[in-house]
């Protein structure tokens, strides 16, 4: 047992900060440290600084040009850059299809695909949930019928982020209405999202923002070589998917860089004479997220060590599930205690009066965007299987009821 | 101590919701919300026609000579649809202050163009810099021969974009953070040296930033007497905490009643999701809140009419908080109880779940009343 | 539409305080104050008192010694009378037997039973629940077999409050062990206490008091004319005995009496130097408490209002589950407060310290007696139906799922 | 990070989880509780034996060598079964201020006798009136001649009824509240003018107030620094923060497993309880936040080896408000899921949950420590 970093941990760390300290464009560190999200040319931008230091492909191996990183590492790295803040690897390439054309790729799918994504050459997107589906993933009815060497893929997915600006997808469909169960018969594609037959509508969420779509397939085209794994066994790669290294699941960085830029926020404003930083209501609530975030690490650091020491294979530890709901949690108290800091200046979207104005006002805009992430953190716990069905998974996993 | 509404107070409601019903569907107020004002004139009109828009004043001024329990029947009612309208500005909060302390001829001036819909107002008191301090003024009034002359600026304004005249705080002495000194006026929102900046807010209303430079208002409109605005700023706040109260009641009813529907016809994993018991416990949580702040709601109107201030003052932050405190939970759990849809701008609860956000924070959040009342724990 | 008290209720609010303030004897107030159960001779002297001044039977009509308040007025009541604080009147012979005798007991039955209960000069208890039945009230297995004009009882009960020190008690037993439903078959027998082959067994509750019993019955005769309504119709009574009116279900004057002692122990414990009253922390716990009382309070009385418009009778009103759940959460918060302002000093069971003390000490004593209350306390969300139980009730009864 | 025990530390485990397995079933701690000491000290010789009051002691003193994660596993088999012995108030912090500060002779006359099972010790510094505060020592220790004459009181010393030698602090200089000036005392129990009041605690446990009248004590058996003393206190504190925060996860686990049995056996309305998704849910809740709190006594046993001052009590006051938090949560859970059972003297149940609420609030409760975390914001 040792509970603390090794020295080679802390020296990692020292790396990893410096490293995103010297590397991380300023402007894409300005917005986001006013509560923006990235957007999609910061996330590019990002992601291929990182690849050209070959730290893209954080859990791939060596030889598919990731940075060998033990477990630790990798959750030393999540953490850094969330907290710096710098925009997240994006999660479809690097932690969804890299592992899974890993796992159950073809040679050939893998050479295509992978140098692709570590350098978001392609953008990937997720065609999962369907309407009526939702965290009950295998009803799902997207059918792909095979004829010759092409499936002809009908239906609709729902929720799909970011298909508005994805170069490929991939895909859940149904290729045996017949199987005896429900989660047989499915089949793992990758479809190119220029191919005819596709519409993608957005669905606007309640921050106003436009992450989400609606993908409607009609008759769509797409290669069986394209087709991941065997037929009608792709609920083997997407429990896979689902189950695979939940490592970040929690996405405590990001919590902690809520809470900083709350705590520099109350700096900046005023609570009945005197700034908001030294009011102790507020400073008890950061004290209890802090708390609580530190227990989240410490299980966060046990469940990777005990991956680690599985050698980096093994089931799905159902403490992902205690990551999940805690850490969404987390989330979802850090920005709400932005908005709260941000007080009745929250109430505005700036955009318009920001633009009207002769010089940036940092607080305003802070204010705006503190909204916009808690608005959107909302889906937290619901997005991933929600906080209600990771409790059925403990239930099962756990206390075996 | 009687609950049930009087057969006037049931013949208003029942109008009011009829009305609602016909005229405010969620597909009929995304065409309102359409109109560059953010809202539909026509509704406006319709609100005058049917005598909404003098609830509180008194008859000889056009009203209806109701009070604040009609009010909240009728934000109640407003609350459960999302009414877009600013009745909360011009008839609570601006009307209110002319209602609290205008003078005879004020009144006769405003209260029946504001009933017949021919006038909107909006209240700006609160500046960039005070949060939720009530005596962080720092616009001034000076003294100009016969005139006052105005100079500074107010934000989030709320529906003060298309307000025609503005009840407006400013400094006419002592410093900032002082109670005494606070003077308010009536003034048209074309006035000279009076600009507008507007914008969205959170709940798909508008507000405005006002600019005041060099404005030059009469003695005759001042509001109320010089130097003692504080107290009528005070009064018209009470007014709008009641009257957001009751509004989040009626959308907490709404987002309530969306969720168990929901419940009944969302399917997963083979059943309805309203046949899960952590589904059932957390709904019977959201209408135990809903009841809660219901409760709270009542409080606060019923303190409209004391007297006492300190009793007064002591049961709105209570009520206030209470209230907040309700919406906030039963609108975060409506969106989760929703899931992914939830998260939607096509679909109503989303738009409940802003419009409790913002109301929650209008003339302070629970934190801010949470201290005043922990100040007075004795 | 009038949300303020009339001032008649104002006025009967200060006849209540000034008779309470005036007539509760001292010693009785001071044991309560410091956070004390009251005995069993401190609960019937105040009763008598109450009797005397015809106060006791608070819901009864006057023909039975009833003060004829309207529901608010006792409201009013219970709520001073727990403020006071002083000895809650006795629920099993006022709000239970009493209603019960009135509603269904036969002219005998009231004549013989109805004063001496008034006046607890026959104290009851309550013989509902059994081992293995708990909220599941009616899986009762206790059984009455007919023979002649007698029952023959033979059964166990459980959690029978006071069984030990009770002349009487009421019972739930099975008399038709055949019928179609489990409802069916039950019948409401009064029980001498006295009567041969009934055993008593103390429970010791967590607190180390004893009020709970385990009582067993062996071939106890019980004459046919002691059962209360028709044979077989005993879950009517029951229903009737548990629906009936909750008014002071929620105690809520006994919650602010643990606010108002909270608040007084915390002027004399020193925190850090200075009293903890001026800690913020503990105000604003207060306040939100405070808060939440008030709130309960409101829906409270348009609970009782809404009784007294309906004449004093109809069914019970869903908004009882309200009352409960709520009510138990604050009277488990509010004890809760307690222990934490009594401190390092809630940890000692202080009798015998106290005991070998020249002079009283009452911060410890009370520190003490906070925990106690808390403790015991911590059974108010499982009797009477758990809050669980009460959720399940209203979602029946409210949401109609 | 490795959070996998090493080969020697599953050994000490396992014959510790055997020794309890075989020796402290409820039923037999009952019969221990029955004893004038509230405790069995044929346990105590069992421990002995084995070599488990030596645990953190040098192998030179006779004890074992090992720190702080081995007292973790320890006491974390003890909290699984509410063991009795006055470990935590011998081998924890009478033993560890020894320890800490003790000379090699002090050392030498002390440890050894511990680790024999010869050797009872109490740590006596909390006085009544000073609540949380560790400098509010007002008992005084006068020069006179070569002794020291100590004169006050000290209360709720746990254990210290049955203690042979107490660690006493008392006041060599300063004021009320002065950080220096507070020296620690090895005295015996035996000591001429030492005497103990004994009461029960919550716990079951005993505990005493000590009082001090003209106690003289020598210049050998001042512990550390003449004036230094807070330090060791704290130091002793810390160990007994980590120590209790592993017995409260203890307590938890076995919280959970009892929770869990019962569930599957009570049946209600037809069903065994734990079919019912609510209660699946509650129980869900229970192991996260036994996790999150076994997560901080982790922490609070990686901190005893953090030499850095600021860190280790920013750590420690996290871990300390974290456990105390998960304790008071699952504990509450655990009764309320058991129903009217669980609030019986009869069931397991309860007897965690007191113990709980007691280590909750040694050396500080949440509030406490919370307070000292929201200062250090920034």
């Amino acid at each position: 047992m040792d509970l603390r970093f090794t020295p080679e941990e802390i020296a990692f760390r020292e790396e990893v900060r410096a490293f995103i300290r010297d590397n991380l464009p300023t402007d894409i560190r300005d917005r986001m440290k006013l509560g923006h999200s990235p957007r999609k040319e910061d996330i590019v931008r990002w992601q291929r600084i990182l690849n050209a230091k070959g730290w893209a492909g954080l859990s791939w191996p060596k030889e598919w040009g990731g940075p060998g990183w033990t477990a630790i590492q990798k959750m030393i790295f999540l953490e850094e850059n969330q907290v710096a803040p710098a925009p997240e690897l994006s999660s479809f390439n690097i932690t969804m299809i890299g592992p899974v054309l890993l796992q159950f790729g073809t040679e050939e799918q893998k050479k295509r695909f992978l140098p692709r994504a570590a350098n978001i050459d392609d953008w990937w997107c997720q065609g999962f949930s369907e309407p009526g589906a939702g965290s009950d993933l295998a009803s799902l009815k997207t059918a792909a019928k095979r004829e010759g060497d092409h499936y002809i893929v009908n239906g609709q997915k729902i929720w799909t982020s970011t298909a508005h600006v994805a170069d490929w997808c991939f895909l859940l469909v149904r290729t045996n209405p017949n199987a005896r169960k429900r989660q047989e018969g499915i089949s793992f594609l990758l479809v190119d999202m220029k191919t005819p037959g596709i519409t993608v509508r957005p669905i606007i969420s309640i921050d106003g923002s436009h992450h989400l779509n609606e993908v409607f397939f009609d008759d769509v085209k797409v290669p069986v070589d394209l087709r991941v794994y065997e037929e009608n066994k792709g609920w083997d790669v997407a429990k896979f998917l689902l189950g695979n290294e939940r490592t970040g699941i929690a996405r405590l960085g990001k919590s902690r860089e809520r809470v900083n830029a709350s705590v520099e926020m109350a700096r900046q404003v005023n609570n009945n004479g005197r700034p908001l930083i030294e009011d102790s209501t507020f400073r008890q609530r950061v004290a209890q997220l802090e708390i609580d975030m530190k227990a989240l690490e410490i299980t966060q650091y046990r469940v990777v060590s005990a991956y680690d020491k599985a050698g980096g294979s093994g089931r799905p530890d159902p403490l992902s599930s205690v990551l999940k709901v805690k850490g969404t949690e987390l989330l979802q108290a850090t920005t709400e205690l932005a908005i709260d800091v941000a007080g009745p200046m929250a109430t505005p979207i700036w955009a318009e009066e920001l633009a009207a104005l002769n010089e940036p006002d940092d607080l305003l805009e802070a204010s705006s965007a503190s909204v916009g992430a808690y608005l959107f953190l909302r889906a937290a716990s619901i997005y991933g299987g929600t906080n209600e069905i990771q409790k059925n998974i403990l239930t099962k996993a756990v206390l075996g009821l | 101590m009687d609950f049930e509404p009087s057969d006037d107070q049931r013949l208003l409601l029942e109008s009011v919701s009829r009305m609602l019903t016909d005229t405010y569907s969620f597909a009929q107020r995304k065409t309102y919300l359409a109109a560059p004002e953010g809202y539909s004139t026509a509704m406006w009109a319709r609100f005058a026609e049917q005598g909404l828009l003098g609830v509180p004043f008194a008859e000889e001024y056009g009203g209806y000579g109701g009070g604040a329990q009609e009010i909240m029947l009728v934000m109640q009612a407003f609350g459960r649809v999302l009414v877009l309208e600013p009745y909360l500005a011009t008839v609570v909060l601006g009307g209110g202050a002319v209602r609290i302390a205008g003078t005879d001829a004020q009144k006769k001036a405003i209260l029946p163009a504001i009933c017949e819909g021919n006038l909107k107002m909006a209240f700006a008191h609160s500046e960039r810099q005070a949060r939720y301090d009530l005596t962080d003024v720092v616009t001034t009034a000076k003294r100009d021969g016969d005139a006052w002359v105005l100079d500074g600026s107010k934000t989030v304004v709320q529906h003060g974009d298309t307000a025609d005249k503005l009840v407006i705080s400013a400094r006419t002495s002592g410093e900032r953070y002082d109670a005494d000194g606070i003077t308010l006026f009536l003034v048209d929102t074309s006035a000279p040296g009076l600009a507008r900046r507007s914008y969205a807010t959170r709940d798909e209303t508008r507000a405005a930033d006002i600019s005041l430079g060099n404005v030059r208002v009469s003695d005759a409109d001042v509001l109320g007497e010089v130097g003692k605005g504080l107290a009528i700023i005070q009064a018209v706040i009470d007014a709008g905490i009641a009257a957001t109260a009751a509004e989040t009641v009626g959308a907490m009813e709404a987002m309530n009643e969306m969720t168990l529907e929901y419940s009944k016809t969302r399917v997963q994993f083979g059943a309805p999701i309203g046949t899960y018991q952590v589904v059932q416990h957390r709904m019977s949580d959201m209408f135990m809140t809903q009841e809660q702040g219901r409760s709270m709601a009542m409080l606060a109107t019923m303190m409209m009419d004391e007297e006492d201030q300190a009793t007064r003052a002591h049961n709105m932050a209570m009520a206030k908080v209470g209230v907040a405190q309700a919406g906030r939970y039963v609108s975060q759990s409506a969106v989760q109880m929703h899931g992914g849809i939830g998260m939607t701008e096509e679909y109503a609860v989303g738009h409940y779940f802003r419009r409790c956000m913002v109301m929650e924070r209008l003339w302070g959040d629970p934190a801010y009343y949470l201290q005043k009342l922990a100040d007075e724990v004795n």
